[in-house]
């Protein structure tokens, strides 16, 4: 079983050379650790920068740069600045390539829910509904279950959705799954991890084809 | 040169008044107009509605203006952080309409540029499309989304002159540009307020005639809302 | 009756304390030089300045320095440099305050053509038909006659429109009028110019109400 | 950083066809991709749409295109102080498309930023609305105008890096920004390349993420087409 930090790590294998990359909180925003040093990629944060570098040393932070989950942060060379109408732009426009952000809930068609629990809990939906609206490739990065240990992989999202047949890749503890016409088609298991304890943990359809792999990290 | 400069906070905030619609830019609490708001709780006006991105944290920001129950509507796209927030959101005593972020600055900006309405897909299939017009173009779906209508726009930049003229710096500009000229009356505070014509026309963010009111704020505190650092090796 | 300078001295009257003004090419560009200095008004062409100052001395022009009429210029302390985008988000959105323009024909309903006339001429409507669209107050500046002596303040307009119902305001060699709801409100007369000139001159329907003063330049 | 410098303009071109639709910055000759409007004479490629806001002039910019006929459509806002153009245009040889400024950098920006379609006043009422959708919002009339669809854009720049960072200057900047990403590839030309983290994050025009391709211009002309100048007292 894979934990934030390997979930992370299999998912910085998806980030290819000459990507332009924006990482939603949580999780995601771990994956600009681990991705290959020898392409060239550049984070976009929705909040208005483009070429996010690593976290300023102690005493460098600066109150005016941030990303867009509020944390301090720094820039590259290259870097640049815009208000957050150029930067949707960016998003909706489809110039970002790669959008990775965290779910409550994803449904077999791809929809995801991911913004507010009716009664309990509503943070807003923030940048998500418009990345997920927009993007072309979109990475889920989530626990295969939540705290209760229900499935967050539904026939059908019982929360309000975020968006529409949008999920196109799931990268979970337990797995690596692409969303198919058909449904969750399993492509490689976390290590130590049987197909048969996937299939438990999948509400939703699971399409189980040939020898399942083991996710190389 | 038009003059835009005015000599103080309270000059800038004459005519808000009970039951307005205020833009307030920021993103967290970063690039808020500081002044504006703190004076905006000193004056304790109340029903008020406010676009803002965010409604602060609970002792800074909009949070102080919540906390007083100034606030009717918050018009936002994200308001984590904020436990008074959530508290009187759920609990009903305060309207909240939740907004795509990019739906949010694309509403201020099209009322910036005199446009009605556009077409994003953003929300597309979720609640938020709920009772709009949708339409296809090219396969896609659309959501209908209407320009804002603002009283007044509040933003913060870092250098401007008595023209109006606005430098903003780093990710403190985000939604701020979009606000200015979307209200009837904006009004800019500046860290710096510059001499006209040290600032490079080719470099100003937003050109004067979008400001009505500018001044030199004052004690910015540009509080960090998550401080994340890494030791020096 | 007046010259092209003259027109442009009597429209310069028209420019308030605090006023945004877009200049079309011919007679209105001559306005700029005749505005009382003792007030603060700023210049926006639609190509992307504001804060236009007078034409640049020998020597000095700048081939990236033009205005909307490609004359080379110059700024004045204030002025600002932006993109086509953000210039017509300032003249759609209202912020600009008056405009002023030429004119091949008006109507008396305040319809403007200027941009065509078919089959013989098509010059393309530039930013003329964003600038009657979108602004509150525009003022014609334009001969009273076309070169056959016929009348350009019409019932209705022959040309191809570039809007309608928009023109508040016409300034010509001959008088100064209003659009209203009933017609041509005459306000003023050029000077050495007789009520009965302006309306042998006039096709629309010209209101005539009371004593009509000479104008003052 | 992602690195989008070609060695040259020939490069630059490569997947220029035929048929195309090309975006084509500048306003009147300031501002325009003058390497590669003079390339496209060059390799002359025909049956072009070029979306621009004028034609050139007799002899420079897209003039040069049109004498040698090259183009068969042009999308414009003014044509005027062109005499082939005219002639071409009122013989039926070529297709014009009148376009309203405000609209045509407007549909540029629509492409640019993922929006289908905008509503625009300018036009309502006149022969620019014929068979387009109308409607009303809080009593005005708005013209439904679609986003461009374009192969490449031109655009030209006063510096830029390997990044495809842009700043402009001057009114040179004009149609160009919005032309960025536009199109399925944005090409930039630029006065001076310079070393990547040589600008200021802070003050660039356009971010790198528009731009697919960026190479250094040469011989620049730069023609002024009105002079007009004062004598010194």
């Amino acid at each position: 079983m894979l934990d934030k930090i390997g979930i992370a790590k299999r998912i910085a294998k998806e980030v290819k050379d000459g990507y332009y990359v924006n990482l939603g909180i949580g999780i995601p925003t771990l994956v600009a650790n681990y991705v290959r040093d020898d392409i060239e990629v550049e984070f976009q944060s929705e909040n208005g920068v483009l070429g996010m570098g690593p976290f300023p040393y102690e005493g460098e932070e600066d109150a005016d740069l941030i990303n867009a989950g509020k944390q301090t942060i720094t820039t590259l060379p290259g870097a640049s600045f815009f208000d957050s109408s150029l930067s949707f732009s960016m998003i909706r426009g489809q110039h970002v390539d790669l959008t990775i952000l965290g779910a409550m809930e994803v449904s077999e068609e791809g929809d995801i829910a991911n913004w507010k629990i009716p009664g309990k809990m509503v943070k807003g939906m923030g940048g998500a509904m418009d990345l997920v609206a927009s993007a072309q490739n979109i990475i889920v990065a989530m626990m295969h279950t939540n705290k209760a240990g229900e499935s967050k992989l539904l026939k059908k999202c019982s929360l309000p959705l975020t968006g529409v047949g949008c999920v196109k890749k799931i990268v979970t503890n337990l797995a690596v799954l692409e969303v198919t016409e058909d449904g969750f088609k399993l492509l490689e298991r976390a290590p130590g991890i049987s197909v048969e304890d996937i299939k438990k943990a999948t509400e939703g359809q699971l399409i189980v084809d040939g020898e399942i792999p083991e996710m190389v990290l | 040169m038009i003059n835009k400069k005015v000599a103080n906070v309270s000059e800038a905030m004459e005519g808000v008044k009970d039951d307005m619609t205020l833009m307030v830019g920021g993103f967290g609490l970063c690039g808020i107009p500081e002044n504006a708001i703190n004076n905006l709780v000193k004056m304790n006006v109340k029903g008020l509605t406010c676009i803002s991105n965010n409604a602060g944290v609970d002792d800074f920001g909009l949070g102080l203006l919540l906390h007083k129950r100034q606030i009717k509507k918050m018009i936002s796209s994200y308001v984590g952080e904020n436990d008074e927030f959530e508290r009187q959101m759920l609990s009903g005593e305060l309207e909240v309409e939740l907004v795509p972020q990019g739906t949010l600055v694309e509403r201020c900006r099209a009322a910036q540029s005199g446009f009605p309405a556009i077409f994003t897909p953003a929300g597309y299939g979720t609640e938020v499309a709920e009772g709009k017009e949708i339409r296809e173009f090219n396969g896609k779906m659309y959501v209908l989304e209407r320009a804002f209508e603002a009283d007044f726009a509040f933003v913060k930049a870092w250098k401007g002159d008595a023209a109006g003229n606005l430098i903003f710096k780093g990710t403190a500009r985000n939604f701020n540009p979009a606000m200015c000229g979307s209200a009837k009356i904006t009004v800019a505070e500046v860290e710096e307020l510059v001499p006209v014509g040290s600032l490079d026309p080719n470099q100003i963010h937003i050109p004067g005639i979008f400001v009505q009111r500018i001044f030199q704020g004052e004690k910015y505190e540009k509080r960090i809302e998550q401080l994340t650092v890494r030791k020096k090796a």
